[in-house]
């Protein structure tokens, strides 16, 4: 490909507080190309974006855009470029409707300059179904799961023209039917002419879709080249500095005998008749199509979703569930996909979220013991490799990935009996992926049960010992881990043979 | 996510990167006020005057601790006035003068202060009416309450056993009301960053839905948020019934705005999940330094009040620059 | 594949609507509830008079508290607007005589200095990055003074009361419909347009809905806060212009409650003082609420002792009957 | 007019037409069209009820209208200072069909309108206490002067101080009739003195809202900023007891000051005579509100009223004070009263 380059980084670093993010990293995004970003949690890829979407501003160095420096001083100005953003957080407005949402900013007038809704709710029903997703334009914000709120804001980066499109985890939320219509409109943008910058940390999409792949680490770049030259491991080798060697620890057997966890004739609001058994020392994945149910009976059993009949047991007792808190008192520990709505407490710092729901643990009369809870901070801070200044970091200041280790901190050493996890590995890199899985796993071998909810399904059948799959609210079939497929989930969830 | 990074500025950059970074921006504009207040009047700005005005400011800094511990966790307390005005009637009406009956029923005032703000809770938490309207509803029904108690003429007096926390000194030179203050402040302190329960209210307002899906009890904790705001503003009123001695319907501070008030200037959002005790004490200070500052400008009260908010806005924008 | 897994909750346009309406209806029946209490109360409550006077009551708070819910619907507030109706108040004594044209003048005063009041509230929020608690309180007390200022030098020149026929302007009728009724009417409509209608509307929604998000998608948030305070302080400036008509002089004081009311009535409609949330229709059911409140209170001789305690009552019980679950703050 | 049909004369005492308590001025009112039947409603309007003088005012009104047959219903309504309140509670009283309105305006100016509506519909108004009064729009007025009351205060002041000297003043609230209006009477009194007031210097003014909290914390301040004050002019209230307890605290001499005839404060005042404490207290009388439901009453019954009477003062000085202070009483009281001493002690009684 010789066409010239869209846009060229120079040069740029940028340092924060106690962080250096960006040192001296400089490439180039050409004319009509996918150009991936990887590399490691806290890299630096959103940094550098948001400094190409006008957000921040490099402490050096500079930008070009077509071959002229740009100053890009507000997302005002970058868009009048035609650079247009999927932030890795979503930036939505959960009162307004989808439709609202979509055309922000841009919503189009009747003659009197009133906003003219039917053209409104058309242009933007049009750009949900390039994606196939069929959201009601004018349904609430607040009412979409975050798969779709994560399409709605694909969309909403697609409404405009861009000649350059970031898009900073768009998969992450995604299911595979999805992220194969996303595929569609990055090819026809291509064929626009248009330029791509994706992010993300499943190595198999970026390979699949991208010309050119960049690797950050430790906020300097690595190296770009044409992805046909490179091959996975490589590409993890840059990022992570090392080779990886099985990414899923051993499989273990599905268990036997007394359930930690029985679940009984569980009929609730999207639910029906649920009967499961969870036992200490196996991984139990909860598959099937998004919005069918596996969800909602993970957050049943955390007691957040009201029972409406039948019970649930752990080691043999039958027991209430109205509150997280009855839950907790039974070992059981949750996490939750809504990273940002129900994972962390943003403003808070790093120890305040973890400690949380640690809290009677680190305190003696409920005085918290400051330093029973730094020690423990520290420690999981350092295993899971959250990048931060410090334990007192503000959450919000971290990256994506590093705000979803501190969520997995925070439950990982709450010394959970039962361990329900839905999305857990959201936004995480390769490397520390590894060491999550080898964490839930030995969690696991040392007597713990997991229920884990992931549409990620590489992950759901790498870890599981066992895969219930749920249509419409029930169980439709029970597959062990070892000769799991993603056929015959598929065929399980769908009722049909897909193609 | 954060927003834009502000323009660089050389002494932001030192400040941001010293460890003045650490102490709250409301102690400086406490300080600068001080520096002011030396230059309008330097005797009131004398040691004594100064120490002094800790005193003044003691019923205000009992109800805007309150008021911060509830601001902490997303509400609003719009209760406190009356709650200070029914204190204040009740404990002189039934100490009627006598020692003795001090102690019992300061703690009943006490009491019934905590029972209103449990009230203002249970509203809150179980029957789900946003603070603002339970909050005011309840402070029309205690003020009506404290009318009727007192059939509007408050009578009774308090003895001198207890004026003395109003307005005594111990050892000459410390306020009994200082060290009233400091020994709420000590526990309020204790409670908000060193407990359990100060975490989760912390929590609370960073984010509810987390909090509960920590398994904090959201209600527990909002309750007793209120009840501790009730006891607070009775406490208030107690103090000020020992500084003022009588009972009285009339009482011409503005609990609520400048409870409000200082709890904001000391750094407490309305959105709450952060805030702090000393920060509220030092929003209490900045207000009586700036009653001290504007009584020795000797304006009209024209003048006062146009130079009052002049002052206020300055002293905010300015610490505002370095919090951003 | 067969299921449209994308859309699993199929609800119909219009049952949503009416989930999106609950509030502001139920606010109404509560209204509605308190209107029938109140006409089976007293033989009063329903006559002409009556409803004349309320309306006439309730003009200035309705302006002031349209202004007020464009501030709370972006997770601001401001307590300036009593002090800009004191403020106009005495600075029209001083301007509106016979003279036709003093009326014109009158006006433009009244609604500029409100404009500007706001404008510095505006600038004083966006750009000091002040929060809006702290500027209108400080903005409340300079006005608060400039309204004592413009009363003493009154005292001193004796520049005399507004004139009558300027009164009537305002508290007349136009035909059958009594003017306070359109000074009602007309700008709650044309609020309820510029909200629900006009994209910077539902800007106003979006930046108390999410600021950060707002700023991020590339909009001028500022100039949408900006906007939201002017329009604060001319509705204030126009609520002081008819207060003066309506007493035919100024005060310097006549505006104190008003702020505080107004907040009242806009978050009894149901508007979230952290944002996002309400609508004009809300706010004008929570004036009215409090302005029948207060009359079927006084039309059934409660004591006051007594009316404070009911009315504290009566107004939780209101909040309670349509409280919505999950939102404590 | 005969006598034996007026009610007032016939139930109660008559002050209306007592040269000691109400001096007829302005001119005789026909109140014929007035005139109705009984049994009568009246309406109340106090500017204000969080408040001891207000609570009085209350009490006293309360128990004339006991004396009376006549009277089926006093309904009584607070303002809370607040000029809007007041007018939406003139109308609502409209609205209700009262027989006769008497009102202590929070300001006179903006409610006349308001009067004027009553009017219009039959209802006639006494307009007392607290303000000025206005022409029209209102049948009678009944007036202490303020501007007198605050002259007095200061006259006492100036010749204490042998006009030179520092003082410093306590205000109620800039913007209410009563407190600028008293303020104007001791600007009168300082300029009255020989030089024009050249030698005595307001050192600062404070509004206290005559409450003693605020009152005590502005002398406070004032006494931390001032070293040489050498009076205290204070409108009232309970703000000169807490100047008092100030000074005390601070450990400066006591100067003359200014008060009123409250309670609380005559006693402080009494307690310290002997070492030499000087003060006065003016008096804004609470049998008021009597007078002006007797004034209503006549309206009703037809008899002719004055337009306006000019309520008589008494200077409370150092030697009358004995007359007025009572000690078995709480501070709440005022002790320039018509309350029968049962009723009194009822209300006001220490229980010790
Ligand atoms: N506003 C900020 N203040 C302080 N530190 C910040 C801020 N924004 C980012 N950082 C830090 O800069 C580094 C780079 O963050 P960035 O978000 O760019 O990482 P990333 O590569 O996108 O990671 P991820 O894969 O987890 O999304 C991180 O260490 C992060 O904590
Ligand atoms: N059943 C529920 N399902 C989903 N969310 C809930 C549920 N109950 C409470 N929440 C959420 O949790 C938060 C706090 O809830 P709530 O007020 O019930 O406190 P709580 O912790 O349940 O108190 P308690 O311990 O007394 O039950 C709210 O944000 C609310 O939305
Ligand atoms: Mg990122
Ligand atoms: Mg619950």
């Amino acid at each position: 490909m010789t066409s010239a380059p869209l846009l060229s980084i120079e040069h740029i670093s940028k340092s924060f507080p106690g962080v250096r993010a960006l040192a001296d990293v400089s490439f180039e995004v050409r004319t009509g190309e996918v150009h991936a970003l990887v590399g490691e949690n806290g890299a630096g890829k959103s940094t550098l974006m948001k400094i190409l979407a006008g957000v921040y501003h490099p402490d050096s160095g500079g930008i070009r855009w077509q071959g002229q420096p740009v100053a890009l001083r507000s997302p005002a100005e970058a868009q009048r470029l035609g650079i247009s953003i999927i932030y890795q957080e979503f930036n939505l407005l959960p009162d307004l409707t989808v439709a609202e949402n979509v055309l922000l900013n841009r919503e189009p007038r009747t003659r009197w300059g009133m906003i003219d809704w039917r053209a409104l709710n058309e242009r933007t029903r049009q750009l949900l179904g390039d994606l196939d997703t069929h959201i009601d334009p004018r349904a609430p914000l607040h009412d979409l799961s975050v798969a779709q709120q994560q399409i709605v804001e694909i969309v909403k980066a697609l409404a405009f023209d861009a000649r350059l499109l970031i898009m900073d985890e768009p998969t992450a939320a995604l299911n595979p039917t999805e992220v194969g219509h996303l595929y569609t409109m990055i090819e026809r943008l291509k064929q626009r002419g248009s330029s791509v910058i994706f992010i993300s940390h499943r190595l198999d999409e970026v390979f699949h879709i991208s010309d050119t792949i960049t690797v950050l680490k430790d906020g300097q770049h690595v190296g770009s080249a044409p992805a046909s030259s490179l091959t996975r491991e490589e590409v993890v080798r840059r990022m992570v500095g090392r080779q990886l060697q099985d990414i899923f620890p051993a499989r273990l057997p599905p268990g036997s005998g007394e359930p930690l966890m029985e679940v009984r004739g569980l009929q609730g609001p999207r639910l029906r008749d649920i009967d499961l058994r969870l036992h200490a020392g196996e991984i139990l994945g909860l598959a099937g199509l998004e919005g069918h149910g596996q969800r909602e009976l993970a957050r049943t059993l955390f007691g957040i979703e009201p029972i409406q009949r039948g019970e649930v047991r752990i080691r043999g007792q039958a027991i209430h569930l109205r509150h997280p808190a009855d839950a907790m008192t039974h070992g059981v520990a949750f996490l939750s996909d809504d990273r940002k709505v129900e994972g962390v407490a943003l403003t808070l710092g790093v120890r305040e979220n973890i400690g949380l729901p640690n809290l009677d643990r680190f305190s003696r009369m409920t005085v918290v013991q400051d330093t029973l809870e730094r020690a423990a901070c520290r420690q999981i801070v350092e295993t899971l490799s959250v990048k931060t200044p410090g334990i007192e970091q503000p959450v919000r200041l971290l990256s994506g990935g590093n705000q979803q280790k501190t969520v997995l901190s925070k439950w990982l050493i709450s010394e959970p009996r039962v361990l329900i996890f839905v999305e857990p590995t959201r936004g995480i890199d390769v490397g520390a992926k590894v060491e999550i899985y080898r964490l839930i796993h030995q969690l696991a071998s040392q007597g713990a049960g997991v229920l884990m909810v992931s549409s990620d399904l590489l992950e759901l059948l790498g870890l599981s010992s066992r895969v219930l799959v749920l249509r419409d609210g029930a169980i439709t079939a029970e597959l062990p881990g070892a000769t799991a497929s993603e056929e015959s989930i598929m065929l399980a969830a769908t009722g049909v043979h897909t193609g | 996510m954060t927003s834009f990074t502000p323009t660089t500025n050389g002494i932001l950059d030192l400040y941001r990167r010293s460890p003045l970074r650490h102490v709250q921006p409301v102690v400086f504009a406490l300080v600068g006020m001080v520096i002011v207040l030396a230059l309008v009047s330097p005797r009131s700005a004398e040691p004594a005057n100064l120490i002094n005005l800790v005193r003044q400011g003691g019923p205000l800094a009992l109800v805007a601790i309150g008021q911060t511990i509830v601001m902490i966790s997303g509400g609003l307390d719009l209760s406190v006035g009356s709650v200070v005005i029914l204190a204040d009637v009740m404990a002189a009406q039934m100490i009627s003068g006598q020692e003795e009956r001090v102690i019992p029923v300061v703690l009943l005032v006490l009491g019934i202060g905590a029972l209103i703000g449990l009230a203002n809770g249970v509203l809150v938490v179980l029957l789900r009416v946003t603070p603002f309207i339970a909050t005011l509803g309840m402070n029309f029904v205690v003020f009506g309450a404290a009318l009727l108690y007192s059939g509007g003429a408050p009578r009774g007096d308090i003895p001198p056993n207890m004026r003395f926390w109003g307005n005594g000194f111990i050892a000459e030179v410390i306020p009994a009301a200082a060290v009233v203050l400091l020994l709420v402040a000590l526990v309020a302190w204790f409670l908000l960053s060193r407990t359990t329960f100060g975490r989760r209210l912390t929590a609370i307002g960073a984010n509810r839905r987390v909090a509960y899906l920590s398994g904090v009890s959201v209600r527990r904790v909002t309750l007793l948020a209120y009840g501790l705001s009730g006891l607070l503003a009775s406490a208030g009123g107690l103090l000020l019934v020992a500084f003022v001695g009588v009972g009285t319907l009339e009482v011409g501070t503005d609990f609520l705005l400048g409870s409000i008030a200082a709890s904001v200037i000391g750094g407490t959002p309305f959105e709450g999940g952060k805030g702090t005790v000393g920060g509220t004490i030092a929003g209490v200070l900045f207000l009586m330094v700036l009653y001290s500052i504007l009584t020795a400008l000797a304006l009209p009260v024209s003048g006062r009040r146009i130079a009052e908010g002049l002052i206020i806005l300055a002293a905010v924008a300015l610490y505002a620059r370095a919090r951003t | 594949m067969t299921s449209t897994p994308l859309s699993h909750s199929p609800t119909t346009s219009r049952s949503r609507w009416l989930k999106g309406q609950r509030d502001v209806l139920l606010i109404w029946a509560i209204l509605v509830v308190l209107v029938i209490i109140a006409s089976l109360a007293s033989d009063r409550f329903l006559t002409p008079f009556n409803l004349e006077r309320v309306t006439a009551q309730l003009t200035a708070l309705t302006l002031v508290a349209i202004g007020q819910t464009f501030v709370l619907l972006t997770a601001g507030i401001d307590l300036s607007v009593g002090s800009v109706v004191s403020l106009v108040g005495t600075l029209m004594v001083g301007i509106i005589t016979d003279a036709p044209e003093s009326w014109l003048l009158g006006a433009v005063v009244a609604l500029g200095v409100g404009a500007l009041v706001g404008l510095v509230n505006g600038l004083a929020v966006t750009r000091l990055r002040v929060s809006p608690f702290m500027v209108t309180l400080a903005t409340l007390s300079v006005v608060q003074g400039l309204a004592l200022l413009v009363f003493d030098l009154q005292r001193d020149s004796a520049s005399g009361s507004i004139t009558r026929a300027f009164g009537e302007v305002f508290t007349g009728s136009l035909g059958p419909v009594p003017i306070p009724l359109l000074l009602i009417v007309v700008p709650l409509f044309l609020s309820a347009l510029v909200l629900r209608q006009t994209p910077f509307g539902r800007h106003v929604y979006a930046l108390g809905s999410n600021e950060n998000a707002t700023r991020l998608s590339g909009m001028a948030t500022d100039r949408v806060k900006l906007m939201v305070y002017v329009i604060s302080g001319v509705m204030a400036g126009f609520a002081g212009l008819y207060t003066a008509a309506r007493t035919l002089s100024g005060n310097p004081l006549i505006g104190e409650s008003i702020a505080f009311e107004s907040i009242t009535a806009v978050v009894l409609g149901g508007v979230s003082l952290m944002g996002g949330r309400g609508s004009i229709l809300g706010t004008l059911a929570g004036v009215l609420i409090i302005g029948v409140l207060s009359n079927m209170l006084n039309l059934l001789r409660v004591p006051s002792d007594y009316q404070y305690v009911l009315r504290g009552v009566l107004l939780v019980v209101a909040v309670m009957l349509y409280a919505r679950r999950g939102r404590l703050a | 007019q005969d006598a034996v049909e007026d009610i007032v004369t016939e139930y109660s005492t008559d002050y209306l037409n007592d040269e000691t308590l109400a001096v007829q001025e302005g001119e005789e009112v026909d109140t014929s069209a007035f005139a109705k039947e009984g049994p009568y409603t009246i309406g109340f309007i106090n500017w204000s009820t969080a408040n001891s003088w207000t609570v009085q005012i209350d009490e006293e009104i309360k128990h004339e209208a006991s004396l009376y047959p006549d009277i089926e219903e006093l309904i009584t309504v607070s303002s809370d200072g607040d000029v809007n309140k007041q007018i939406t509670q003139i109308e609502d009283m409209i609205s209700l069909g009262v027989d006769v309105l008497l009102v202590i305006p929070v300001a006179t100016e903006p409610i006349l309108p308001a009067l004027e509506l009553a009017a219009e519909q039959g209802i006639p108004v006494v307009v007392f206490a607290s303000a000025p009064p206005a022409e029209d729009s209102q049948v009678t007025t009944l007036w202490a002067d303020q501007v007198q009351f605050g002259r007095l205060q200061g006259d006492f002041l100036m010749e204490e101080l042998g006009c030179e000297g520092n003082i410093i003043v306590l205000n109620g609230l800039a913007g209410i009739a009563t407190s600028d209006l008293r303020r104007q009477g001791l600007q009168e009194a300082i300029e009255a003195c020989p030089d024009g007031g050249a030698n005595v210097t307001v050192l600062a003014e404070e509004d206290a809202l005559w409450a003693y909290d605020q009152g005590k914390l502005a002398v406070e301040r004032m006494l931390a900023a001032f070293p040489e004050i050498d009076g205290v002019w204070s409108q009232g209230g309970a703000m000169t007891q807490g100047a008092i307890d100030a000074f005390e605290a601070a450990g400066r001499d006591l100067v003359p000051m200014t008060g009123e005839d409250n309670n609380g404060f005559m006693l402080a005042w009494q307690e310290r005579m002997d070492d030499g404490f000087t003060a006065i207290a003016a008096s804004e009388p609470t049998w008021q509100s009597r007078v002006a439901l007797q004034a209503g009453l006549r309206i009703l019954q037809g008899i002719p009223v004055n337009s306006f009477y000019r309520l008589q003062v008494p200077t409370i000085t150092g030697e009358t004070l004995e007359d007025y202070v009572r000690p078995e009483y709480s501070d709440a009281y005022w002790t320039n009263s018509l309350l029968p001493a049962e009723v009194a002690d009822e209300i006001y009684g220490q229980e010790s």
